[in-house]
């Protein structure tokens, strides 16, 4: 039972870890991610390797999306821009560092945000997220030119550099693995602490009633760019990953498709929480693997069944998330709260 | 001079297509303030259905002959020898094809409609009182469905399907250039904007169209007066379909069947958000716009800057009119 | 404190403000009636800096904020409430306060982020702060975690006073603060209002239908109607006004107690 | 299939060994096991799903033949909806399940994607549907082969063609993929080598393009020849349509993915023989060719044994599946003969190895295997009469 | 005619506004709802004319009946077309539509019924509105919106109208007008009302019962002239203040004076 926890002051009223579930639970996490890699394949690392780098990107997303309430359906060319970034980077200069260079995607992405960001000001909801739709398409385009194929590969896309620290270069997914979840945990932690300060609620003010913000001395204007700005740096953040765990990069990954199904993290985890794009990209990222692997264990690999298997598995994808919106709206972090709910009063009540 | 009115006119006949699709978009919006994302995909089973209907079931053993061909004397007389391509050989194909285009279309319409009211009522229905998000999103995950869906049905193969109208080429000298354009373009250029036109029309001055303006101003206040909002609803996604059947034959009679006219409904939201959503006039500007721009791009810049013409036009008109050239600015009472 | 000279503002043609001027002086409250439609919230909007007025100034301690945006306003000490609460419904209701002190706080970017330092500290002192002034001040103490779109009106109406409190303001714009509220409720706002001013000596700008309220806790009452301002001057001055009457009351001037309940 | 009690005891397991099994754990497979991601979704689904059970066909003809070396095979095939990263998560996956002996890869994308992890314990030998010019690079991409000439080599083959007649310009139409644009380059570069002017070069959308428009462009830079690139069933059929319907000369031609018989078949029957004189590069002989392809034969018999109603033809598509089977096969056969171990580099070696290889129908001529791909083609054109593709030149070396 | 016995509402199923509340209209009676903001007179509106759902609540206890028949799951427009019609708070018409057309809109609620529409009687009702029928509704006065909506309302020939908040939003002088309209329509049509007002000596000049409502309960209920002489309502409603010395808003000490009906 976890009921009653007093508080002597107001700043360990204001606490984050304030009680003991949450900080075991939270070494228990921690200590989850370190030793899993050296129990896992490598497909499982590759997994958990795209699952920490959009983690990344959905909680930058949710800055955006959950927090200052603005919508965007072009975040995957954030990514892209993160992910160029870095190959264009190592392009000129091999031997960077490679945290010099996820600061610089990231800045170089929130640069690109703060730009994407000026329709905000004027277009709101529907709009702004086809404002941002469109300008998605737009810097693909770009990327795909010729002219700047020298350092993006064009629409053939190009070979990514390996990180190398200290002239260790992480060539392995398990080594990959130990670059993204401190990357990915740190921005998590920056993100929760963001939300409890001033910055931070200024942010969830404009969600809730803009005007009443601006009373308040909040400068819409600026609080929208600097979200736009750090959702941006987020999604920067993660591509430079990107770059650093795949291979190759492609233009056509950070098209539509990635930006929606940023958004189907988002939604399906809860927007406005710290937990729920950790929650929606493990659902939506993992799902549809296992629907692949209970699929190949059903038809033991055979490749004629394909021909329905993967339509099948579709349906199956696209029923989820819609499920999700008819019975859970606010995506999976309500579940959590109630089991919590329920067991922080339980036995004395339902 | 010549070129550039060459231009204008495929411009505007892919901007009718554009309208076509746009019209379900918003009479969907409209009714039931969701935007659907999925109604390219619709429109997609729009294809597929009129081509079931009109190759696959034509062919089907229990059809009779002349469905798939109808070929009575007076045709063949007419037809003569008459060279491929000739306007003459072109229309008396199309005759002789009409029983298969009437099936397919008036199947498409008939399985698509019913397409439609399935998802009005098991996705769109338990929906209600949802945020909008929601419902937007829900047509998302509506996508992989469908998509799914069809790629059971149909295993995605590339196929023909007949035009609506006969198809000859049409020739003509303006400003001493050599202009043409396909007859069968044209006949869809007069089905789109004639479905586009009645639409209007019917909402103006029709009773029904009077309850579903009235629906599309505040869909509460006209449940509580006695309209049937549901069935507003329904029929909002019957129009939606319906001109989603007929834009999915003519899209796939003209650039052939393809799981793409899926995404191709995508990139039409650019449209309608530049028209604005609630205003099927503003929309029907913005298609033939970005109708003519892409075409002109086509034409000077190449295929690649085409494509990213609607959503350079959409964020140039959204900067300077945030809700499209015609849409209604929702007012914020302070 | 705050004065508004000779400000006008129309909407495509038709004059929300004509020429409208007075002055609060400081301290003091001054109360703006009139009908629906008279201009009130619009003159609210060019005071907050939502609108800016097409002609006329406004003064703020001497300064010109007629250009300013309504957020460097807020920096100044302009606070204000709305008619239609404005609360941010995803929030608790210490939250919704702890916003109010926004401009009095000053951590950035990074070390918010960080949560280090100044960021730490300055959310413990204002959080003491908010404690003291305005939660217990406002008797908010028994629901200071509850999410706000929970509370009953009346609740949220006292919580979004509580916000612009934390702003330490000098000067208040209160737009209809017991609007729908009955007579129990009403009180205790007249009650909170009246002990700001005495607190703080903070300025107040009050739009108001409650005559009887307006008339007993006012200084000074401003009267516009159509935009126009027919009256200035002391309650009694403006009850006795004919014009006043002719507009706001009605030729029959019926009884205080129909005027009293004129209704949001 | 039925969802019985060992499918649900069979995909606990899958679920636990794809997620947890670490690598050191790996038991021997009593199979060769191949596995192949194919486009079953997606843009080029049509392909995907037309070539899927050629590997089941493939799977069962070996094992009947008593398998390679005494053992059988196993393939398993998984969609990749043409995405690459999809297509990676797959070879990943079949990797966590046991030792890999041969991929087969869904695109280019897909292949450059994959290609530099393919180093040490990673190293599959890897076939794929495409014949990009950066997989022919034996120093960079060691594990990895095409099964006939790149796209560069079926553009110069086309080119030097058209300088044959007599050409003097020609216009690139090409999808706007990886795959449209992989020889454009090249083809400008061998144009300008042989004297023919590139009139035109237009980018389309890889299905459903505006055809009125390309079809205007076409008309105006008014080429002898045109070449198309990077389309499979759509586009190419309805643009060549347009033209002839605009009464557009152009000769047009494709390369190996836009030459399948029985897509033209399909539009002939459905839209009139406009696709008459249409011709393309096609390393590969066609199915109904059989003469002197007891290969050929001898799958034809078993098509039929297996599948009465089989129609007596393979799609080329399928052939190129196919034959990457058979290469790996071949190597595999040679290395285990040779009593070396199976590994990539052995079976690598082995490929590069192959000279003089009469593969028994697919080629005319027996081949070669230099950088890791097999530079011969033809050039056939479509008689939309017999509905067959005639070949118009002699097998051409590259 | 309308009776709502012992209902819980609750929204999101989580911000509860109705605790079990009862209360019921007779024909021919008009009734009004009085309550501080947030009490949840709106609600019961709602309730009681099925637009709870759009809005995400739900009737989790109780029963409505209308003549008899359980109503908690009735769609809107069925509970219109069988003559209960909902008018809803800030007149909500459609404002880019013509008066007409308005008009037009609301006879769906004759659907299935054997009336036609007679849109002169409502023009004789409201001559203002003949004047502009074919204005858009938008650009009407706040006091001719009123009379629209309740045109509306008319156009359905209603047994029960359930009215909210007419007075919302209008000078003195335009209640008083709105309130006679009101009160024609009970008397002429012999629709039942059930009113939703603030503006409490307003709805007493034409309302037959009163019911009190207070934190999603009734507190307080019965025949107007009864209502008009308890001292609470006096207080709290009328405005009628403390009798004997005229009291000041300023003179107001720090303790609070509680009315007797509360817990």
């Amino acid at each position: 039972m976890i009921t009653g926890h007093f508080k002597t002051d107001y700043s360990a009223d204001e606490g984050i870890w304030s009680n003991w579930p949450k900080r075991w639970g939270l070494v228990a996490a921690l200590i989850g991610l370190a030793i899993f890699p050296f129990m896992a394949s490598n497909y499982a690392l590759l997994l958990a390797g795209q699952i920490g780098i959009f983690i990344v990107a959905v909680t930058g997303l949710n800055v955006l999306i959950g927090y200052t309430g603005l919508m965007s359906l072009g975040h995957g060319a954030f990514f892209a821009v993160g992910a160029y970034t870095t190959v264009a980077i190592h392009h000129e200069w091999p031997l960077t560092f490679p945290l010099i260079t996820l600061v610089i995607s990231t800045v170089v992405a929130a640069a690109f945000g703060v730009l994407f960001g000026l329709p905000s000001l004027r277009v709101k909801g529907l709009y702004l997220a086809v404002a941002t739709l469109s300008a998605n398409f737009i810097i693909l385009f770009l990327i795909e030119q010729d002219w700047l194929a020298e350092w993006t590969g064009g629409v053939r896309g190009t070979e990514t550099p390996n990180a190398v620290f200290f002239g260790i270069e992480l060539v392995s997914q398990q080594a990959k693995y130990f670059f993204i979840m401190p990357v990915m945990v740190l921005m998590l932690l920056f993100a929760q602490n963001l939300f409890r300060t001033r910055f931070g609620r200024a942010l969830i003010a404009i969600r809730d009633k803009d005007y009443s913000a601006e009373i308040l001395g909040i400068a819409l204007f600026s609080y929208k760019l600097k979200s736009f700005a750090i959702s941006a740096a987020y999604c920067g953040a993660a591509g430079s990953l990107w770059a650093y765990f795949f291979p190759a990069i492609l233009p056509e990954d950070f098209g539509l498709n990635m930006s929606i199904t940023l958004v189907v993290c988002l939604v399906a985890g809860g927007m406005g929480r710290t937990l729920g794009p950790i929650f929606g990209t493990i659902l939506i990222l993992l799902v549809p693997e296992m629907l692949k692997v209970v699929a190949a264990a059903i038809t033991g690999g055979d490749a004629t069944s394909q021909t329905w298997v993967s339509p099948t598995r579709d349906i199956l994808f696209g029923l989820m998330i819609i499920g999700f919106l008819i019975f859970e709206p606010m995506g999976l972090v309500n579940i959590w709260d109630r089991f919590w709910r329920f067991m922080s009063r339980w036995p004395f009540a339902k | 001079m010549g070129q550039f009115i060459q231009y204008m006119i495929n411009g505007v006949i892919s901007g009718s297509v554009l309208a076509l699709i746009a019209l379900g978009i918003v009479a969907v919006f409209k009714a039931t303030k969701v935007v659907n994302f999925a109604h390219g995909h619709l429109i997609l089973f729009g294809a597929y259905f009129y081509f079931t209907f009109s190759v696959v079931l034509s062919e089907a053993a229990f059809m009779p002959d002349w469905i798939r061909s109808w070929d009575p004397a007076w045709l063949q007389a007419y037809a003569g020898d008459a060279a491929m391509f000739s306007p003459k050989a072109a229309i008396a194909s199309w005759v002789s094809d009409l029983p298969r285009i009437l099936l397919g279309l008036i199947g498409a319409l008939a399985a698509n409609a019913v397409l439609a009211l399935i998802i009005e009522r098991l996705v769109m229905r338990p929906l209600l009182g949802q945020s909008a998000f929601a419902m937007i999103l829900s047509t998302v995950g509506l996508i992989w469905v469908l998509e799914g869906s069809a790629g059971l049905i149909w295993t995605a193969e590339a196929e023909q399907v007949p035009a609506l109208g006969p198809n000859f080429p049409i020739r003509f000298e303006l400003f001493d250039q050599n202009l043409f354009l396909f007859s069968g373009s044209l006949v869809n250029l007069v089905v789109a904007l004639l479905l586009f036109a009645s639409l209007m029309l019917v909402l103006r001055y029709t009773r029904s169209g009077v309850a579903i303006r009235a629906t599309a101003e505040d869909q509460s206040t006209a449940y509580a007066m006695g309209i049937n909002v549901p069935r507003v609803f329904s029929t909002a996604w019957l129009v939606a379909s319906t001109t989603g059947a007929v834009a999915g034959a003519i899209l796939a009679s003209r650039n052939g069947l393809s799981p793409a006219i899926g995404l191709f409904g995508l990139s039409v939201l650019a449209v309608v958000l530049m028209g604005g959503l609630d205003s099927f006039a503003g929309v029907l500007i913005a298609s033939m716009l970005v109708g003519i721009l892409s075409s002109m791009a086509q034409w000077k810049l190449g295929g690649g800057v085409a494509e990213i013409v609607p959503y350079v036009a959409v964020l140039v008109v959204i900067l300077i009119r945030p809700h499209g050239f015609m849409g209604q600015e929702e007012i914020e009472r302070i | 404190m705050l004065s508004v000279t000779q400000a006008s503002l129309a909407f495509g043609g038709i004059k929300a403000l004509d020429d409208v001027s007075f002055t609060a002086a400081s301290g003091e409250i001054t109360a703006i009636i009139g009908p629906n439609g008279a201009g009130k919230t619009s003159l609210f909007n060019i005071i907050s800096g939502f609108y800016k007025p097409q002609q006329g100034r406004i003064l703020f301690d001497e300064q010109d904020i007629t250009h300013l945006r309504a957020d460097k306003r807020a920096e100044l000490g302009i606070a204000r409430t709305f008619q239609n609460i404005a609360l941010f419904r995803g929030m608790s209701v210490l939250e919704n306060i702890k916003l109010g002190g926004h401009t009095r706080l000053s951590t950035g970017f990074w070390s918010a982020g960080f949560f280090y330092g100044e960021a730490r500290r300055e959310e413990a002192r204002l959080r003491a702060e908010i404690e003291r002034d305005v939660i217990d001040f406002l008797e908010l103490d028994h629901i200071r975690k509850a999410p706000v779109a929970a509370l009953p009106y009346g609740l949220q109406k006292r919580v979004e006073l509580g916000r612009a409190l934390a702003m330490q303001p000098k000067v208040l714009l209160l737009d209809e603060p017991v609007a729908g509220m009955n007579r129990e409720e009403t009180e205790d706002m007249a009650r909170f209002i009246l002990d700001i001013q005495a607190r703080w000596g903070t300025t107040i700008l009050l739009v108001e239908h409650d005559m009887g309220m307006v008339m007993d806790i006012s200084n000074q009452v401003v009267v516009l109607n159509f935009g126009r301002q027919i009256a200035l001057g002391t309650p009694d001055q403006v009850q006795a006004n004919p014009a006043v009457i002719e507009a706001y009351l009605g030729t029959s001037a019926t009884t205080e107690a129909t005027a009293t309940e004129e209704p949001a | 299939m039925a969802l019985n009690r060992r499918t649900l005891l069979k995909t606990g397991a899958a679920l636990t060994a794809a997620s947890m099994a670490p690598s050191i754990v790996r038991a021997e497979s009593p199979h060769w096991r191949v596995a192949a991601s194919l486009p079953m979704t997606g843009p080029f689904a049509t392909a995907g799903q037309l070539v899927a059970p050629a590997f089941s066909e493939f799977e069962q003809q070996v094992n009947d033949n008593g398998g390679i070396g005494g053992r059988p095979i196993r393939i398993e095939v998984e969609d990749s909806g043409y995405i690459p990263r999809n297509a990676l998560a797959n070879f990943q996956r079949a990797q966590a399940g046991g030792d890999l002996h041969f991929y087969y890869g869904d695109s280019t994308g897909f292949m450059e994607l994959v290609g530099p992890t393919l180093t040490g314990d990673n190293a599959v030998m890897m076939g794929s549907t495409s014949f990009a010019s950066a997989l022919s690079d034996p120093a960079n991409r060691p594990y990895q082969f095409m099964a006939g000439p790149t796209y560069e080599d079926q553009f110069e083959i086309l080119l030097r063609d058209i300088a044959d007649k007599g050409g003097k310009t020609v216009a690139f139409v090409y999808s706007d993929t990886e795959f449209g644009r992989d020889p454009i380059e090249h083809g400008r570069r061998v144009a300008e080598e042989l004297g023919i002017e590139v009139v035109l070069e237009e980018v389309t959308r890889a299905e459903g393009a505006d055809i009125e428009n390309h079809v205007t462009k076409l008309a105006q830079a008014n080429p002898e020849y045109t070449i198309l690139q990077g389309y499979v069933t759509g586009v190419w059929p309805q643009l060549i349509g347009g033209a002839r319907a605009f009464g557009l000369t152009t000769q047009f031609m494709g390369t190996f993915w836009g030459m399948e018989k029985i897509i033209a078949d399909r539009v002939t029957e459905q839209a009139g023989p406009f696709l008459d004189g249409y011709q393309g590069v096609m390393p590969y002989r066609y199915f109904y060719d059989q003469e002197d392809a007891p290969f050929y034969r001898e799958l034809g018999e078993f098509k039929r044994s297996v599948n009465p109603g089989f129609s007596g033809y393979v799609t080329a598509w399928e052939l190129e599946g196919r034959l990457c089977l058979e290469l790996w096969k071949l190597c595999m056969e040679r290395v285990i003969e040779a009593d070396k171990e199976v590994t990539p580099d052995n079976l690598m070696a082995e490929l590069g190895a192959i000279r003089n290889w009469d593969s028994g129908g697919f080629f005319g001529e027996p081949v070669n295997v230099v950088n890791n791909k097999i530079g011969q083609g033809r050039v056939y054109r479509y008689d939309a009469e017999s509905r067959l593709y005639n070949p118009v030149s002699d097998w051409i070396q590259v | 005619m309308l009776s709502i016995e012992n209902i819980e509402v609750a929204y999101h199923h989580a911000i509860q506004v109705l605790k079990g509340l009862t209360l019921s209209v007779e024909p021919g009676e008009v009734v009004a709802l009085l309550g501080a903001n947030g009490a949840g007179k709106t609600t019961v509106l709602k309730a009681a004319s099925g637009l709870l759902p759009l809005e995400n609540g739900s009737i989790d206890a109780g029963q409505i009946l209308f003549n008899d028949s359980p109503i908690n799951r009735v769609a809107p427009h069925e509970l219109a077309r069988a003559g209960l019609i909902h008018v809803r708070e800030g007149r909500r018409i459609f404002a880019e539509m013509t008066v007409e057309d308005n008009l037009i809109a609301a006879s769906y609620a004759l659907t299935g019924r054997k009336e036609k529409p007679d849109y002169d009687a409502v023009y004789a009702f409201f001559p203002k509105l003949k004047e502009r029928a074919h204005q858009t509704a938008g650009l009407l006065s706040g006091g001719e919106q009123q009379m629209l909506a309740i045109g509306r309302a008319l156009i359905g020939q209603p047994r029960l109208i359930l009215l909210d908040e007419p007075s919302l939003g209008l000078a003195p002088r335009m209640v008083d007008e709105i309130f006679d309209n009101i009160a024609r329509v009970n008397q002429e049509q012999g629709a039942s009302i059930l009113l939703v007002e603030q503006n409490a000596s307003a709805a007493f000049r034409i309302a037959h019962r009163g019911f009190i409502l207070e934190n999603g309960k009734v507190v307080l209920e019965g025949p107007v002239e009864q209502l008009r002489e308890n001292p609470d309502i006096q207080t709290f409603y009328l405005g009628v203040g403390e009798q004997d010395d005229k009291k000041s808003f300023r003179n107001i000490k720090h303790y609070k004076r509680r009315k007797r009906w509360l817990n």
